[in-house]
């Protein structure tokens, strides 16, 4: 069914338009705006997407729409080139358990009051799918590939780091055995140290399950280690969309070159000294 | 606000004025051996360790860190403004004269005037109940005094040397009614207007979308070069503090990893923890592979 | 903001439509006939008829709401010929138990409400933000808890007990005071002032404690916020971090609780009233229930109702001059 | 990829401070009672209602003990020559009355506070169980559904709250026919008071449903009545217990104020409320006939409040309870 020419997840035309009410009660004005404007785009198998952009910039709400938890104004949401987008019942449950999510503040996106263990099957729990082997193992085996400690299952997650609680997100993704996970802002609230080890976990995942990711950040550096295909959004829009290295590399467009040159950079001589020196180290102490 | 080092009845002798006045030969900031405590139910436990550091007039430290680190408490230990149950102790010499000395009464004459503050999250720093001229004039008037029309004169002057359109107009607005770029340089030309010798800026493009941060950096640098003012910069984020500071301050757990100028720490990290930190920023120009993790233990 | 107005006087209105077919309903279909408690023990099913007729009973539900609307800005007759009695707009009904009619007898209650709300009003806003503003500026010490245990007691105390209390303690024990009897100000000004001491003392005690509690927690908060430490370091006198920044914030939440209660008061404080002997709207209120005075108990209903549905639309107004992010927003 | 030990510095969720005081007590429930059991006065406040409780539950066995009914006229306790005052002290305090008896009645005031107990917390028990169904009910589903649902249950609660409550509380009752009295008190009370419960419940519901865990179960595949039971009930429970902790000692107040009032229990039935009532004539010659019953009513409101306060601040300070 996977031909390598259909898309996994492919999005055409979305608009989505919120309606906004007035304060007062009986005879409230309305007011609308557009936080999606007729964007398309579309993952490939083992592909990442990052979609990145400012606050404001309608990137969040793609995301939600792509992972259906958000019903678009406009346009559909395509999954292996069947149309999802007003999936219901079967469908929709096929839908979840080819497509999870993994949210940007890792403590708000876990039940406070459930165990790690608890919230790691629930996708399995809530779409009423047998674990393939006995639940304890089968937690424990997902705690211990995403860097957790299996002992920890009955843990609740207030008593758990940062870093530790995305884990806890990511390996409640990964339960259900999906093709593609849509991480929103999935590294930003995290300290740089556990960034990148998170962000090292998701490259190593994806490699050994054959994952799709759309990767929602606002962190262009982090973008550059992590996408194949980048689409740069702005307003509602999607203003430029390429490969990695073209964006990068050669912008075409003023939002892309302006949000480029806004990043802050180690100044790159220093940084030219630092890695030069460590080299020399490197041969000097083998 | 309980700072039990800084007695109520701290001798007035020779106090108010004289903070003003540099103790010859002295450094505008000097801090050495600065611990900070606070009281738990396990003990009291440091969450700053015996950190020092100074800054000269017209220059930038950077005081990096990741959360816990202690950087925060270092900045709010200078100014005197430590969470409840929170002790200070150590030297904090500004000009020469030690600020853990002085009254709750002499520190309010240095907080604002000679020493001003930028905080992170430029909405829940601004009084939603007044306008931002009134915000920006009224430590103008609590230091200098003057009718309410000059002061707002000055709130107007100030607004615009942080480049604010129209400031007759916007300085009688509220808040609420600024984008967060716009609500963070008010903060600046709060902490501006009085023409303070140090700005102690506590991530203060933090909340800020890339493009605004690297506008606000801009202005903030901008302001140091025609002022003078020394700048004590806390911050997450290494890149930012590259582009800024002129000495860098490591900390992990209240502890000072490594301290030295910039390009010391860029170019030749002494410290495991500075590498491994240096080793974990992602960056935009090329990928090597994969970026490393740093460990805690 | 005219616009603004409009649709919350509107909306009060709708409010007061509802409260008065849903009380109507209650008074006059569901409860006992009221013309059993008019006609007395000697009755004849013809002198029942002839009273419903009166009362406009025999007519259909929706009608008799609609004469009892229009009556209160045409007014409206009771009955026909020789025996009609006219009851003038604003007609909120007639009493027949006492001849009057209601809104008069409303009318003429009033001062003695309003005169203890009023000063009732003054002591509990005195106590209670001075309560909360010392509680919460010495948090944790023994001036708080003592505050608080004060404040604790006060909305545990039903006020009847603190009343009969007070009384016992002062008028029969010590004999500071003379048994209350009211009368206007201007005929005896210390007899007037002895009268209300001790209402106004029971009614400011229980608001006073709620009072004191909000704010507490109020003012706690928001010395929390940002915006406090920024007024720190500005180095602003605490009195003017205080005054200025932590009092504007933490009081005008409690602007709506203040609305309310106060209108609640007005519209008569039933227990003190009786307790004390004051002849209020409370007490008229109580003195009606006894009496089963129906057209009286459903007027003041309504008019405690319209009191609370007038202070909801002024307190959001003035909410809206008294904090910025509201008024933006209603403009 | 370093060791994936590395990050397990405890509960570093909001920096240095909170992990060092936070003892990270296995069960939340565990921890809030450890914290309720070393506070003086919430031991004291428990106690207190634990005695009210069996006094109530024990009425009758000690009315069989003692033999002494609420409703017997005890003439030889009362001296008709001062208008049926008490004999002896303190409004006649002996070893076969221990509170003294009414003045007027000889009714022996310890059994008609027993009794009184019982009718006082029946009906705010029965009360807080009413209004917090409801409100949990009705809040949750104008909460978690939003839209036309919310405005209708959000109009209700409005218009609910705009009555002058006790004044229509006094009015509905004396209009309605006597009938069960406690019955018709219990549905008036829960009338006017479930919005309170449903309006904080609503709020809650709102905020908990925008939380990201509620959308990381939809994305799961939850049913929308899974969510609303599985994910955010759970999130709830401090707050209904705390609310109708708080929601006991209101009605028992309210209760005894209709009651003052005449137009709650009915006599004989005793409450504590009416007692006061009828202690009015009564209060400049025998105090003791008003002072028992309104220190009862005044310790048991605030029993349940110094409890409700506590569990409030406990929910408050800790994230789990």
């Amino acid at each position: 069914m996977s031909d390598t020419k259909t898309p996994l997840l492919e999005v055409q035309n979305l608009t989505k338009t919120f309606v906004t009410q007035g304060s007062g009660a009986v005879f409230a004005g309305k007011r609308s705006f557009t936080a999606v404007d007729d964007v398309s785009f579309a993952v490939q198998p083992h592909e990442t997407l990052a979609i990145v952009g400012e606050s404001g910039s309608g990137k969040s709400t793609m995301a939600r729409i792509a992972a259906k938890l958000l019903e678009p104004t406009a346009g559909n949401v395509l999954l292996n080139g069947t149309d999802m987008t007003h999936a219901k019942a079967k469908d929709l449950a096929h839908f979840r358990s080819k497509v999870q999510v993994v949210f940007q503040d890792p403590f708000s996106s876990l039940n406070p009051k459930h165990t790690v263990e608890r919230i790691i099957m629930a996708p399995l729990d809530y779409q009423g799918v047998k674990p393939p082997k006995k639940r304890r193992d089968f937690v424990r085996d997902l705690m211990d590939r995403v860097g957790l400690n299996p002992d920890h299952s009955q843990r609740y997650p207030g008593q758990f780091s940062g870093g530790q609680a995305q884990r806890v997100g990511i390996a409640r993704a990964l339960a259900v055995g999906p093709s593609l996970v849509v991480c929103d802002e999935a590294v930003s609230a995290l300290d740089v140290s556990v960034q990148a080890v998170v962000i090292n976990l998701l490259k190593d995942l994806q490699r050994e399950r054959d994952l799709s990711y759309i990767f929602i950040a606002h962190d262009l550096a982090v973008v550059r280690h992590i996408a194949d295909t980048v689409a740069v959004v702005n307003k509602g829009k999607i203003v430029e969309h390429g490969d990695r290295d073209s964006i990068f590399d050669a912008p075409q467009h003023e939002y892309t070159r302006e949000l480029l040159s806004a990043v802050p950079q180690i100044n790159p001589e220093w940084e030219a000294a630092r890695l030069t020196r460590a080299q020399t180290a490197q041969k000097e102490n083998p | 606000m309980s700072r039990q080092k800084r007695s109520k009845n701290a001798p007035r002798t020779g106090s108010l004025k004289t903070v003003s006045i540099p103790i010859k030969g002295s450094t505008l900031l000097d801090v050495e051996n600065l611990t900070v405590t606070f009281p738990t139910v396990r003990g009291p436990v440091d969450v700053v360790k015996d950190s020092s550091f100074r800054i000269d007039p017209g220059k930038t430290l950077g005081i990096v860190g990741e959360s816990g680190s202690g950087k925060s408490m270092t900045s709010l230990a200078i100014m005197g403004l430590l969470p409840e149950g929170g002790e200070a102790s150590g030297r904090i010499r500004f000009f020469g004269h030690d600020l853990l000395d002085r009254s709750d009464r002499e520190m309010r004459r240095v907080r604002g005037d000679k020493i001003a503050m930028i905080f992170q999250d430029p909405l829940s720093s601004l009084n939603p109940y007044y306008t931002v001229g009134v915000q920006i004039a009224e430590a103008y008037r609590a230091h200098r005094g003057g009718s309410k029309a000059a002061a707002k004169k000055v709130a107007v002057d100030a607004m615009r040397r942080v480049k604010i359109a129209d400031p007759e107009q916007r300085v009688d607005h509220y808040p609420h009614q600024f984008s967060g770029g716009m609500r963070q340089r008010i903060m600046i030309a709060m902490a501006l207007c009085l023409e303070p010798d140090l700005v102690i800026a506590d991530e203060p493009t933090t909340a800020l979308d890339v493009t605004v941060q690297a506008q606000i950096l801009d202005l903030m640098k901008e302001l140091q070069e025609e002022t003078g003012t020394g700048m004590l910069f806390i911050t997450h984020d290494l890149a930012v503090v590259s582009e800024v500071a002129d000495e860098v301050l490591v900390m992990k757990g209240g502890e000072t990893m490594e301290h030295g100028t910039a390009e010391e720490i860029f170019s030749n990290p002494q410290s495991s923890y500075t590498t491994a930190l240096l080793d974990a920023v992602p960056r935009i120009t090329d990928v090597v592979g994969d970026i490393k993790g740093v460990s805690h233990e | 903001m005219l616009f603004y107005i409009l649709k919350r006087v509107a909306a009060g209105a709708i409010v007061l439509f509802l409260i008065t077919v849903f009380t109507y309903t209650v008074f006059f279909v569901l409860s006992p006939d009221p013309a059993y408690m008019i006609c007395g023990k000697t009755c004849t099913p013809d002198r029942i008829a002839d009273i419903h007729e009166k009362l406009g009973l025999d007519k259909p539900f929706w009608e008799q709401i609609w004469i009892f609307i229009s009556g209160l800005f045409v007014g409206r007759e009771y009955g026909e010929g020789v025996n009609a009695v006219h009851c003038t707009a604003p007609c909120l009904g007639y009493s027949f138990q006492t001849s009057q009619s209601v809104f008069e007898m409303i009318v003429q209650r009033l001062p003695v409400s309003a005169t203890l709300a009023v000063g009732a009003a003054v002591l509990w806003l005195l106590a209670g933000i001075g309560g909360g503003l010392i509680g919460a500026v010495k948090k944790g010490t023994w001036w708080d808890r003592g505050i608080m245990v004060v404040a604790l007691s006060g909305i545990s105390l039903p006020n009847y007990f603190v009343a009969l209390a007070l009384q016992y303690i002062l008028v029969v024990k010590l004999k500071w005071l003379p048994f209350p009897t009211a009368v206007p100000f201007a005929d005896d000004p210390l007899q007037w002032f002895q009268a209300y001491i001790m209402p106004w003392f029971v009614l400011a005690f229980m608001y006073a404690a709620m009072y004191t509690r909000l704010v507490r927690a109020n003012v706690i908060d928001t010395l929390g916020q940002g915006f406090i430490r920024t007024a720190r370091a500005k180095g602003l006198d605490p009195n003017i971090v205080m005054g200025k920044h932590a009092l504007r914030p933490a009081l005008t939440p409690a602007l709506t609780l203040f609305g309310m209660d106060f209108a609640a008061l007005l519209g008569g404080a039933l227990i003190t009233e009786t307790v004390f002997g004051l002849n209020g709207v409370g007490k008229l209120t109580a003195d009606s229930i006894t009496q089963n005075d129906q057209p009286v108990i459903m007027a003041v209903t309504l008019l405690a109702a319209a009191l609370v549905v007038v202070a909801n639309i002024v307190v959001d107004l003035l909410y809206s001059v008294l904090d910025p992010r509201v008024r933006v927003k209603a403009q | 990829m370093s060791a994936p030990a590395s990050e397990l510095a405890g509960g570093t969720r909001k920096g240095a401070l909170s992990t060092l005081d936070s003892g990270s007590a296995p069960n939340p429930v565990k921890r809030v009672v450890a914290a309720l059991r070393s506070t003086p006065s919430v031991v004291v406040s428990f106690g207190w209602i634990i005695f009210i409780v069996v006094l109530a539950l024990a009425a009758p066995l000690l009315e069989q003990i003692t033999g002494i009914s609420p409703y017997a006229y005890h003439e030889n306790a009362i001296d008709p020559a001062l208008g049926g005052l008490p004999l002896g002290q303190w409004g006649g305090v002996s070893a076969e009355h221990w509170f003294g008896v009414e003045p007027g009645s000889g009714r022996d005031i310890f059994m008609r506070i027993a009794y009184g107990a019982q009718v006082s917390l029946t009906i705010a028990v029965a009360a807080t169980i009413v209004t917090t169904t409801l409100g949990v009910v009705f809040g949750m589903l104008a909460g978690f559904f939003g839209g036309v649902l919310d405005q209708l249950v959000s109009r209700l609660m409005d218009f609910l709250m705009a009555f002058p409550a006790l004044i229509f509380m006094i009015a509905l009752l004396s209009a309605l026919p006597a009938g069960n009295r406690p019955l018709l008190l219990v549905i008036v009370l829960s009338i006017f008071a479930w919005p309170y419960t449903a309006r904080v419940v609503r709020g809650q519901t709102m905020s908990l449903r925008n939380g990201e865990f509620v959308e990381s179960a939809r994305a799961s595949g939850a049913s929308p009545a899974r969510i609303a039971f599985k994910e955010i009930l759970p999130n709830l429970r401090g707050t209904i217990i705390v609310l109708s902790t708080l929601s006991v000692p209101q009605y028992i107040g309210t209760e005894a104020a209709l009651s003052f009032l005449g137009v709650g229990v009915i006599p004989p039935t005793p409450s504590w409320g009416q007692m006061i009532a009828s202690s009015v004539a009564w209060y400049a010659v025998d105090p003791m006939y008003f002072v028992i019953p309104g220190l009862f009513l005044f310790f048991t409101v605030l029993s349940f409040t110094v409890v409700g306060d506590h569990l409030q601040r406990q929910l408050d300070e800790g994230d789990a309870a």
